[in-house]
C-alpha cells in the first residue's frame, strides 16, 4: 500500500494523477475466513482492521450489503466527546477518544478529527450542578473537563442568545476541549484501507442473507455471493441488528428509530465549537467545507426508513433559533435521517452471543460515531479471545435480564424515550 | 455603459414602465418589474457574477431556474444579509443590494484564483491523504487555513430583523409544478370537484411555457389556462411557493416569499413556511436540462439552451450576438431558431451525424449554421466566452463568439417523489430517471413522467388531475382540455454528454468537480455513486447537484463499463431548494419558543419580588428578593421563617389527577407500590410509583376522597407522563377495571403554609372552618368553600413543620394567596420559593429529583419498607432482579460536613477517608443545604451499601473547585426523626 | 410527519399523538411473579423491518390510546384501532378478588389476538 | 369576558369557562347516557366532535365515553344524579379559559394557530375538535360562519392569547 504524504501528492500532481491505486481491492469471497464481518460501516471496518493490526488475524472478510460506509457511519453529525457519567461508559469512550487522537497517523488517512471543543449550554442553577457532577467524574477518571459561567460562555460563543429575551437564558455550561469532529466518511474509508493493507477482504454489494450452523454453532454466512464459511461471525450492524440478528435466532432488546441531521449551505467560519443546546434537543458544529451540520431528538417511532419527519424539522428549527438566533437566515440545505438501534438504556452491547461462533456489536443508539476505534478495538479483542473485553465488560446483553443496565439519561427502558 | 444595452425593443414578460434600481457589488443597475436579478444583471451585459467554491473561476450565469450552481450572490445587508441566493431565482425589487462571493478584493480580480494553478495539487479528496503531521494535533493548525477557504457566502451575526409565519392548510389534491401538466391537471381537478392547491416555485404560471416567445400560442393558451383556474372558487394558486419537501400522511412542506418583493406586502412575514395536507398529489414538477461536459464549459456566457431561451422570450434580453448552440437533442434548435429570429448569428452543433431533416430545413430558412456530428471540445475566454473550438468529421475548427447554449438532454424533476422513498427507475428510451411506482394517492404528470411533448403534458396533467380528485371521491365530468401543440419531436435520449477536452471539463460546477476528478475516484475504487459524491464533493453544492448527478452517473458508468441502472442513482434529500432556517421555526422564536405556564398567583409573585425560576414550562418563584441579596442567603431566611414562624408556598404547580370509580382503590392498589385499598376516606397517605422495569418513576400524595374517589399529586415534572401512563394501563393493560382518571392540575390552585404557626394562620384565614388537631389530624383532609369555589385543605407536610396544603378553585388562587398573608401577618407568614423548599426537604430526608433519577430502586432510595411484602404492584417483579439486591449497591444516605468553614455540593464524588481519589468513587452527593438547625451543611448521598455505616467518615472531592471535604455518613434525616414537629 | 386516523378524531397530525411502542407484546397479569415473563415484555422485541403494531396516544385530543398497525419501511399505516378492548362480560358488584382471577383469563392478554 | 384585541377582521376576547366532564363505564354507556339525557333533558350527541346546545348548555362529546358540559354565562350548573355504578363526572370549570373569536379574518388567522381546516365538515359550525395550539390541548368549537371559540387550559391561556393576538396583529399589519 503505497503511503499517502505531502509527498505523494505533490508527485502525483507532477503526474498527472495516474499512479494512485485503489484504496481498498474490490475483493469476492473466498470460500471461507477465520473471522467475518457482517457490515461494513465504521465500527465493522475498525473490528477488521484490528482483528489484524492488534490479533494478527488477517484471514478476515468485511461483507457490506452496498457500499461500505453507507450506513450511520455516513450519515451522523461527527460529533466526538467522551462526557459520559457512569462507570463502564466513561472509561470505553475516554479510550475512544484517546484512539481519535492517533487515529489519522495510525491509519495513514487523514480522518480531520479536529479537536475543537464541545460545549452543554446550563439552563438553571440546577442544571449546571448535574453538570458539574458529570464534570467531576470526568476528572477524577482524568478526561479533561470544564464548567463556564455565562460570562465565560459569552466569551467563547458571543452569537448564542445572551439577550433578555430569551425563552432559557444561558446560566453557564460544561464544555470539553479534547472534543471535536472528524470527517465522517474518512474514517470508513481509512479503516478499510488500513484494513485492506493488512489483507482483509472488503466485499461490498454483498448481503448476508443466512446463517450456516452446524449443530448449535455458526460456521458460516448465505450472501448473494454465495455462501461463505467462518470460524466466527460478528455483526456489526447497527441500525438493523434485529433484522440479521432474527436471522441468526437472536432475541435482541433493540428497537431500530430514526435520528434525523441537517447540513446548511455553505459559509465563511461561524462556529467553531460543538455547540449542544441545554432547554432542548439541538447542537451544532460547522464543517470544514463550511456547512452548519445539527441535529436533535429521534423521530421517536420505530422506523427502517431513512427519512425524516417534518415536525422534528419544525422543533430542530425552533430550537436552533431559540439557542442561536443569527442561524435564522441561514439557509437549510439538506436533511436526512438515519436508523439507530436504540436500546432500553441507551448504552451499546458488545458481547459473545449465546450463539457459539456468533459475537454481538450493536445498540449504539445515537452516540456510535465516537465510540467507532474502540468498538472496534474492543469488538475484535472480543471476537479474537472469546472474552469480552474489560472496557466493555457492562456491555453484555445480559445485563438487562439481571439489573445492570447502563442508563446515562435514566429515561427507562422505552427505547424511544432514551 | 448604458442600461439595458442587451434589452430587446418590446416583447417578453417585463413591465418596461415600472424600472427597478438595484445595486451588484456597489453598482447601480436598472431591470424592470417582471426581471429575475439574472435577467436584469444579463439585460445589462453583466456576464461575471461570481467566483467557484475551490478554484475560484470566473463563474457566470447558467440557468434560468434553482438548477443555478454557478451565479451566486450574497444579498442585503447587516441583519438581513443572506448568502448564496442564485440570482436567477431573485425577483428584482426595488433597492436590492446585491454583492457578489467568494473573491478578494474583487470580482474581476480575485486573489485566489490562484488555486486554479495550484488544481493538480488540490485533486479530489487530497486532504484525505496529508495534513496528519508532524504532530498528532497538526491537523488542527492546517484546518484553519483550509476552513477560511472554504464556505461560499458570509453569514451575519446579527439576530434576523424580520418576522415568518408557519401556515396550517389543507387541500383535496396538491398539484406541485404549475407548467402545463401542472395547470392542466389542476383544471381537470378543480373542475371534478376537488378543493386544489396549485404550488409554483416562479412568480408566474406556466413553466417552461415561460420560455416561448410572449406572443406566441403558448402564451394565448397560457393566458387562457391561467384565466380558466382563477375563475374556480375551488382552486387556490400558489405563486413564490417552493413546495421544498414532500413528508409521510401526504404533508407538503411549502416556502413562500411574500414581502421581500411585492411593496404592497411590505408588512407581512419574509416568508411563509406552509404545511399543506393533501388527500392526494400530482407531482408535476417538469424537467431540468443537462449541461454539455466540455473543456471550460464553466466560463461566463455558457449557458443552458432553455435558460438562454428563456431570457429571450420572457425577460426580452438578448445576451449574445454570435451563438453557439451545442446540443444532440431537437429541443435546443428552438433556442437557435429564436435567436436567430431575433437578429443573432447561430450555429448549431449537433452530436448527431444526421439531425432530423425538418430541423435543417428550418434552420436554412432562419440561416442558422449547422454542424452535425460535432462537439465542442474547447472553449477560450476569461470573464466571458470569445471562442470555441469545434471538433466534428472535418477536424477541429475555432469559431468566435460569445455566447454558448448548450443541451445535455432533460433529468425529469423526481426529488419530491424520492422524498417519499419513491425510487427512481432508469428509462432507456428518454435516458433519464423517473419515479417507481407510486403509493396510493400520489400521481405524476408532464416531463417529471418523461412526457416529451407540450402537447402530452396537458393530456397527461389531464388524466392526472382527473385521477387525483376521484382519489378523493370527486368525479365530475371533466371537458377535455384546450390544446397546445408547439411541434416538439420525440428525441433520441443523449446518453453521451462528455467530451474529453484540454482543460478542466466540469460536471459539478458549484464544487468544481471535473471529468478528472471522476477519473480519480473510480481509479482509487470510489465508484460507487454515494462514494463518488462524497469523495469528489459532487452534488454536495447549494443546488444539490441538479444539473451534475446525471452527467457524472454517464461518466462513471463510461469509466466502470457499466449500464447506467448498475452504476446506481442518487437519493435526493429535502429540502428541494434550501430553506431558511427562520422560516421553519416561523413564530415560535424569542418568548413564543415555548408557551409559558403560569399558575393563578404568577402575578402576585411578579409584583412582589420573585425570582421565577423555570421548571419545564412552568414559572415558580425561586425565592422573593426580600429575603436575602442572592439566593443564598434568601433560601436560607426562608427556610428559617418556616422553622420559626410560617412560610407560604405556591404548589400549584403539582400534577393533580382526579381518580373516580367502583375500582379506584384496586387500581392505585396496583400502580403505587405501597397500598391504598385499606386509606381511610379523608386520609392522604404518600405514595411511590415504580416503572416497569422496578425504577422509582414518581411519587406523590394520594387522599381518599370517598370510597370510591381519590385526588392524586404527582411532581411537577412527571405529571402529564404519569396521567398516561394510568390512562395505558386502564385502555391496554386492564380495561375491566372501572376508572376515570381526568387531569385536574388545572382547575386547582394550590398553597402550602408550613411552619410552627401555620394551625394558627389557617384559623385566622378561615375563621369559620375547624382546624384543630382533631377535626384535621396529620395527612387529614378538610373540604369546604372559599368565596364560592371548592376548597379542600390536606395536612400533609413535606418541610417535616406541621403544614398545610391547600387547594382552591384556580379562578380564587391569587385572592386566597392575598388572604392567607393577609391573616398570617400577624404571624410572620412569608413567601418562600423553590430553593428553600428544596432545602427544607433535605433537612427533614425527603427524596426529589436528584434522588429520583430513573435509576434509583426503592431499596436505594430506602423506602423498601414502603411496599414490604406486598406483590401485584407495577414494577414489583423486576425490582427483585440480582443486581439490584446487590450489598455494594448505592443506596440513599445523610452526610454532614465535618470541617469548619467548608461546605458540601450536589455534585461531589465520594471516597473512603485516603483512598486515592480515581474513578467513580463509592457514591455521589445528590442534594445538600445549608441548615440553619446544624448551622452546618448537610446533604444527601447515594453511597455504596458496603461502605455506608452510619458514624463512618467519608471524603467529598469536587475537583470542578478543587475541593476534598471530610463529611460523615449520618441518617438521611437531619431534623426531628420522631416527627415532633409535624404536631408542633 | 405521520397523519393518523383516530377512530373517533378523525385524521391527525402525529404530533398530537404520544407513542407507546410496540403493541405485540403481552403485558403479564399484574400479579404475575414470573420475571422471564416480564422481562421479555419490558425489553424483548421483533423490532420488524415491516408491519408493526404499536400503541398511541391521542394525547392533544380524545387521549384514547390507539393500536396502530404500521409499516417501519415507509411508515404506510395500515390500520387504527382502539386499543381498549370491551370488558369482560361480568357483575359489577365483584370483590378484589374476582378481580384478579378475572384478569387472569382474558383482557390482559389480549394483545396476542 | 376580557376583550384582548377587537377590529372587523378579528376580535379575540377572554372569559371563564364553567365545565363539566362525565365518564360512563365502558359496558353500561348506554344505561349511563340514558341518565345523562333525561337528566339534562336533551339528547346527548352520538358521536366525538358533534354537540348539542340545550338551554344555554352545550354538550360535546369528546370521547366515546366523555362528555364536556360547557355552561353559558350566568347558567346554573345542571343537577346531575350520576349513577358511581354508572360513571361518573368531575368538575373542570376552574381550570378552562374561554377565548371568543370573531372576524373576517378568522380563518386565515387561527390557520396560523392550529392545523384545523375551517372549510371541513369536521369543523362546521356546531362542531368540536380537540387539538393543539403551540403543543397544548385545546378545544376548538366552532361557533358560526366566521366565528369560534377555543377551550384553553388556565395556565396556559395568558401565552396562548399572546401567541395568537400576535399571529392576528402581524396579518393584519
Amino acid at each position: 500500500m503505497a503511503r499517502y504524504s505531502a509527498f505523494s501528492i505533490f508527485r502525483n500532481a507532477l503526474s498527472g494523477q495516474k499512479d494512485w491505486q485503489r484504496a481498498w481491492r474490490a475483493a469476492e469471497p473466498k470460500p471461507s475466513y477465520d473471522v467475518v464481518i457482517i457490515g461494513g460501516g465504521g465500527h465493522g471496518l475498525a473490528t477488521a482492521f484490528y482483528l489484524a493490526e492488534n490479533h494478527g488475524i488477517r484471514n478476515v472478510a468485511v461483507l457490506e450489503k452496498g457500499y461500505i460506509g453507507g450506513g450511520n457511519v455516513g450519515r451522523n453529525t461527527t460529533v466526538i466527546r467522551s462526557n459520559y457519567l457512569l462507570d463502564g461508559n466513561t472509561q470505553f469512550y475516554e479510550f475512544s477518544m484517546k484512539l481519535w487522537e492517533g487515529m489519522s497517523r495510525a491509519l495513514n488517512f487523514n480522518v480531520m478529527f479536529s479537536q475543537r471543543g464541545q460545549l452543554v449550554t446550563a439552563h438553571s442553577a440546577d442544571q449546571l450542578d448535574g453538570f458539574s457532577h458529570r464534570a467531576n467524574i470526568m476528572r477524577l477518571n482524568g478526561i479533561d473537563a470544564d464548567i463556564l459561567d455565562r460570562d465565560e460562555v459569552r466569551r467563547l460563543v458571543p452569537y448564542l442568545d445572551f439577550s433578555d429575551t430569551a425563552r432559557f437564558p444561558i446560566h453557564g455550561a460544561i464544555f470539553q476541549g479534547r472534543a471535536g469532529t472528524a470527517r465522517h466518511d474518512a474514517v470508513a474509508w481509512g479503516y478499510a484501507r488500513a484494513a485492506d493493507g493488512h489483507g482483509v477482504d472488503i466485499i461490498q454489494n454483498c448481503e448476508v442473507t443466512g446463517f450456516v450452523r452446524d449443530g448449535d454453532r455458526i460456521v458460516g454466512v448465505e450472501t448473494t455471493k454465495g455462501r461463505i464459511g467462518a470460524g466466527k461471525v460478528g455483526l456489526a450492524v447497527a441500525g438493523h441488528t434485529s433484522v440479521l440478528g432474527a436471522k441468526a435466532g437472536l432475541e435482541l432488546p433493540i428497537e431500530s428509530h430514526v435520528l434525523q441531521a441537517f447540513v446548511t449551505e455553505p459559509l465563511k467560519p461561524l462556529v467553531d465549537h460543538v455547540v449542544a443546546y441545554g432547554a432542548d434537543h439541538f447542537y451544532v458544529s460547522q464543517s470544514d467545507k463550511g456547512g452548519l451540520v445539527f441535529g436533535g431528538n429521534l423521530d421517536g417511532y420505530n422506523s427502517y426508513a431513512q427519512r425524516g419527519n417534518l415536525g422534528v424539522v419544525r422543533e430542530v428549527a425552533e430550537a436552533a433559533i431559540a439557542l442561536m438566533p443569527c442561524i435564522s437566515r441561514i439557509r437549510l440545505l439538506r436533511h436526512w435521517g438515519g436508523v439507530m438501534d436504540m436500546t432500553p438504556d441507551a448504552s451499546p452491547i458488545i458481547c459473545p452471543t449465546p450463539i457459539e461462533g456468533l459475537y454481538l456489536n450493536g445498540g449504539w443508539c445515537y452516540g456510535g460515531f465516537k465510540a467507532t476505534p474502540a468498538s472496534g478495538w474492543c469488538f475484535a479483542h472480543t471476537i479474537a479471545t472469546g472474552k469480552p473485553h474489560p472496557l466493555v465488560a457492562a456491555y453484555g446483553l445480559d445485563r438487562f435480564r439481571t439489573g445492570r443496565a447502563l442508563d446515562e439519561a435514566g429515561a427507562g427502558p422505552s427505547a424511544w424515550l432514551q | 455603459m448604458s442600461s439595458n444595452q442587451k434589452r430587446l425593443a418590446a416583447g417578453g414578460r417585463i413591465s418596461r414602465e415600472q424600472p427597478v434600481e438595484f445595486t451588484f457589488d456597489g453598482r447601480r443597475l436598472v431591470g424592470y418589474r417582471g426581471d429575475t436579478l439574472a435577467s436584469a444583471l444579463l439585460a445589462n451585459g453583466v456576464t461575471l457574477v461570481g467566483r467557484s467554491f475551490k478554484y475560484h473561476r470566473p463563474r457566470g450565469i447558467f440557468s434560468a431556474g434553482p438548477e443555478e450552481p454557478n451565479a451566486l450572490v450574497t444579498l442585503g445587508t447587516a441583519g438581513r444579509r443572506e448568502p448564496n441566493l442564485p440570482a436567477t431565482t431573485l425577483e428584482l425589487a426595488d433597492g436590492m443590494v446585491v454583492e457578489s462571493q467568494n473573491r478578494w478584493p474583487s470580482l474581476a480580480f480575485d486573489v485566489q484564483s490562484i488555486n486554479s494553478l495550484l488544481a493538480p495539487f488540490l485533486s479530489a479528496g487530497f486532504y484525505y491523504k496529508m495534513f496528519m503531521g508532524p504532530t498528532r494535533r497538526a491537523w488542527m493548525f492546517y484546518e484553519h487555513f483550509i476552513r477560511k477557504a472554504a464556505g461560499l457566502g458570509r453569514a451575519g451575526t446579527d439576530p434576523d430583523p424580520d418576522r415568518y409565519e408557519v401556515r396550517h392548510t389543507f387541500a383535496d389534491v396538491a398539484i406541485v409544478g404549475g407548467g402545463p401538466a401542472g395547470l392542466s391537471a389542476a383544471r381537470a381537478a378543480a373542475a371534478a370537484g376537488a378543493r386544489v392547491a396549485l404550488i409554483e416555485q416562479d412568480f408566474l404560471l406556466g413553466g417552461q411555457l415561460l420560455a416561448d416567445p410572449s406572443d406566441g400560442v403558448a402564451a394565448s393558451w397560457l393566458r387562457q389556462a391561467k384565466a380558466e383556474l382563477e375563475s374556480f372558487e375551488n382552486v387556490t394558486l400558489m405563486r413564490r411557493t417552493t413546495a421544498f419537501g414532500a413528508y409521510d400522511g401526504n404533508v407538503i412542506g411549502l416556502v413562500e416569499q411574500c414581502g421581500q418583493t411585492d411593496p404592497q406586502r411590505a408588512g407581512e412575514a419574509r416568508q411563509t413556511f406552509t404545511m399543506l395536507r393533501a388527500r392526494s398529489i400530482v407531482f408535476a414538477t417538469g424537467a431540468i436540462e443537462r449541461p454539455m461536459v466540455f473543456s471550460n464549459n464553466d466560463r461566463p456566457s455558457v449557458m443552458l439552451a432553455s435558460a438562454a431561451r428563456t431570457y429571450l422570450n420572457r425577460y426580452a434580453v438578448l445576451p449574445g450576438k454570435k451563438v453557439i448552440v451545442a446540443t444532440g437533442n431537437d429541443g435546443a434548435w428552438r433556442t437557435a431558431f429564436d435567436y436567430a429570429a431575433s437578429g443573432a448569428e447561430v450555429m448549431v452543433a449537433d452530436l448527431r451525424a444526421a439531425p432530423p431533416a425538418a430541423l435543417t430545413a428550418e434552420a436554412a430558412r432562419l440561416r442558422v449554421a449547422v454542424r452535425a456530428g460535432t462537439r465542442i471540445v474547447d472553449l477560450d475566454g476569461g470573464h466571458a466566452v470569445r471562442r470555441t473550438t469545434l471538433a466534428g468529421p472535418g477536424g477541429e475548427s475555432q469559431t468566435a463568439c460569445d455566447l454558448v447554449c448548450m443541451s445535455g438532454g432533460w433529468s425529469p424533476t423526481v426529488h419530491l417523489t424520492s422524498h417519499l422513498g419513491v425510487k427512481p427507475v432508469y428509462r432507456d428510451d428518454i435516458g433519464g430517471f423517473v419515479p417507481g411506482a407510486f403509493t396510493a394517492g400520489r400521481f405524476g404528470a408532464g416531463s417529471m413522467m418523461g412526457t416529451h411533448s407540450t402537447a402530452d403534458a396537458i393530456d397527461d396533467g389531464h388524466r392526472a388531475g382527473i385521477e387525483a380528485a376521484s382519489f378523493c371521491g370527486k368525479s365530475a365530468s371533466v371537458p377535455a382540455p384546450s390544446k397546445l401543440d408547439l411541434g416538439e419531436t420525440a428525441t433520441a435520449p443523449l446518453r453521451e454528454i462528455s467530451s474529453a477536452g484540454r482543460g478542466k471539463a466540469f460536471v459539478d460546477f458549484q464544487m468544481d468537480v471535473t471529468t478528472k476528478d471522476i477519473e480519480l475516484a473510480h481509479r482509487e475504487g470510489y465508484e460507487s455513486v454515494e462514494h463518488l459524491k462524497r469523495y469528489t464533493t459532487l452534488g454536495m453544492g447549494t443546488d444539490q447537484g441538479k444539473t451534475s448527478n446525471f452527467p457524472a452517473l454517464v461518466a462513471m458508468a463510461a469509466l466502470r463499463n457499466a449500464t447506467i441502472p448498475e452504476t446506481g442513482a442518487t437519493t435526493f434529500r429535502p429540502p428541494y431548494t434550501p430553506v431558511a432556517i427562520g422560516a421553519l421555526a416561523g413564530r415560535a422564536t424569542g418568548h413564543h419558543f415555548k408557551p409559558i405556564r403560569r399558575t393563578p398567583m404568577h402575578d402576585w409573585h411578579m409584583a412582589n419580588g420573585a425570582e421565577m425560576l423555570e421548571v419545564g414550562l412552568w414559572m415558580r418563584p425561586y425565592f422573593y428578593r426580600q429575603s436575602g441579596r442572592d439566593v443564598n442567603e434568601a433560601y436560607v431566611a426562608e427556610m428559617r421563617t418556616v422553622r420559626q414562624a410560617a412560610g407560604l408556598m405556591d404548589i400549584s404547580t403539582l400534577g393533580k389527577i382526579d381518580v373516580q370509580g367502583p375500582d379506584a382503590a384496586i387500581f392505585l392498589d396496583r400502580v403505587y407500590a405501597n397500598g391504598f385499598a385499606k386509606l381511610p376516606v379523608g386520609r392522604a397517605r404518600y405514595g411511590v410509583m415504580l416503572r416497569d422495569d422496578g425504577i422509582v418513576f414518581d411519587d406523590g400524595t394520594t387522599t381518599r376522597l370517598a370510597e370510591n374517589r381519590f385526588f392524586m399529586t404527582t411532581s411537577t415534572a412527571k405529571a402529564a407522563d404519569v396521567l398516561s401512563r394510568l390512562e395505558f394501563l386502564l385502555d391496554t393493560a386492564w380495561p375491566d377495571l372501572r376508572v376515570a382518571v381526568t387531569s385536574v392540575s388545572d382547575e386547582w390552585a394550590a398553597m402550602s403554609v408550613a411552619g410552627p404557626k401555620s394551625c394558627a394562620i389557617l384559623s385566622a384565614a378561615f375563621p369559620a372552618l375547624d382546624v384543630s388537631d382533631e377535626a384535621l389530624p396529620h395527612m387529614g383532609r378538610l373540604e369546604s368553600e372559599w368565596e364560592g369555589r371548592a376548597l379542600r385543605i390536606l395536612r400533609l407536610s413535606y418541610s417535616g413543620e406541621r403544614a398545610y396544603e391547600i387547594y382552591v378553585g384556580a379562578t380564587a388562587g391569587g385572592q386566597l394567596w392575598s388572604r392567607l398573608l393577609e391573616a398570617g401577618r400577624a404571624f410572620d407568614l412569608k413567601p418562600y420559593g423553590v430553593e428553600a423548599l428544596g432545602a427544607l426537604r433535605v433537612e427533614k430526608g425527603h427524596v426529589a429529583g436528584p434522588e429520583i433519577d430513573g435509576r434509583t430502586t426503592l431499596d436505594d432510595l430506602g423506602l423498601g419498607r414502603m411496599a414490604g411484602k406486598r406483590t401485584g404492584f407495577v414494577g414489583d417483579v423486576l425490582r427483585r432482579r440480582p443486581a439490584y439486591l446487590a450489598p455494594y449497591r448505592q443506596r440513599l444516605v445523610g452526610l454532614e460536613c465535618i470541617e469548619d468553614g467548608k461546605r458540601l455540593r450536589g455534585g461531589a464524588i465520594l471516597f473512603l477517608p485516603g483512598e486515592k481519589p480515581y474513578g467513580h468513587g463509592r457514591g455521589r452527593i445528590t442534594s445538600v443545604t445549608f441548615s440553619p438547625e446544624r448551622g452546618h451543611y448537610v446533604g444527601l448521598a447515594l453511597l455504596a451499601g458496603d461502605v455506608a455505616v452510619e458514624g463512618n467518615e467519608i471524603t467529598a472531592v469536587y475537583p470542578m473547585k478543587d475541593e476534598t471535604v471530610r463529611a460523615r455518613i449520618v441518617s438521611p434525616v437531619f431534623l426531628d426523626p420522631q416527627g415532633e414537629r409535624l404536631h408542633g | 410527519m405521520l397523519r393518523i386516523e383516530c377512530p373517533c378524531c378523525g385524521l391527525r397530525d402525529q404530533d398530537e399523538f404520544r407513542y407507546g411502542g410496540d403493541a405485540s407484546v403481552t403485558r403479564p397479569g399484574h400479579d404475575d411473579p414470573d420475571p422471564e415473563a416480564w422481562y421479555r415484555y419490558v425489553y424483548v422485541r421483533a423490532n420488524p423491518a415491516g408491519l408493526h403494531r404499536e400503541f398511541w396516544q391521542h394525547v392533544i385530543g380524545c387521549r384514547q390510546w390507539l393500536m396502530v398497525e404500521r409499516d417501519t419501511r415507509n411508515h404506510a399505516i395500515a390500520s387504527v384501532a382502539f386499543a381498549r378492548k370491551a370488558p369482560a362480560k361480568k357483575s359489577f358488584t365483584q370483590t378484589s378478588l374476582a378481580q384478579k382471577s378475572l384478569t387472569k383469563k382474558s383482557p390482559v392478554r389480549k394483545s396476542t389476538a | 369576558m376580557a376583550s384582548v384585541m377587537s377590529s372587523q377582521e378579528f376580535s379575540l376576547s377572554v372569559a371563564d369557562c364553567p365545565l363539566i366532564q362525565i365518564e360512563g363505564w365502558d359496558g353500561t354507556l348506554a344505561q349511563f347516557e340514558k341518565g345523562v339525557s333525561a337528566s339534562l333533558g336533551t339528547k346527548l350527541p352520538a358521536s366525538v366532535g358533534e354537540t348539542v346546545r340545550h338551554r344555554g348548555l352545550l354538550v360535546v362529546r369528546v370521547a366515546p365515553r366523555h362528555l364536556l358540559l360547557a355552561l353559558d354565562d350566568g347558567i346554573e350548573a345542571p343537577s346531575l344524579a350520576v349513577d358511581p355504578d354508572l360513571g361518573c363526572s368531575v368538575s373542570l370549570g376552574e381550570g378552562r379559559v374561554r377565548f371568543s373569536m370573531a372576524g373576517a379574518g378568522i380563518a386565515r388567522i387561527l390557520s396560523r394557530c392550529i392545523a384545523v381546516d375551517w372549510h371541513a365538515p369536521a369543523a362546521a359550525p356546531g362542531r368540536a375538535v380537540q387539538t393543539s395550539l403551540h403543543h397544548v390541548p385545546v378545544l376548538f368549537l366552532r361557533t358560526g360562519e366566521t366565528a369560534c371559540d377555543l377551550i384553553v387550559p388556565r395556565s396556559f391561556s395568558r401565552s396562548l392569547a399572546d401567541w395568537i393576538a400576535d399571529s392576528a396583529a402581524a396579518s393584519c399589519a
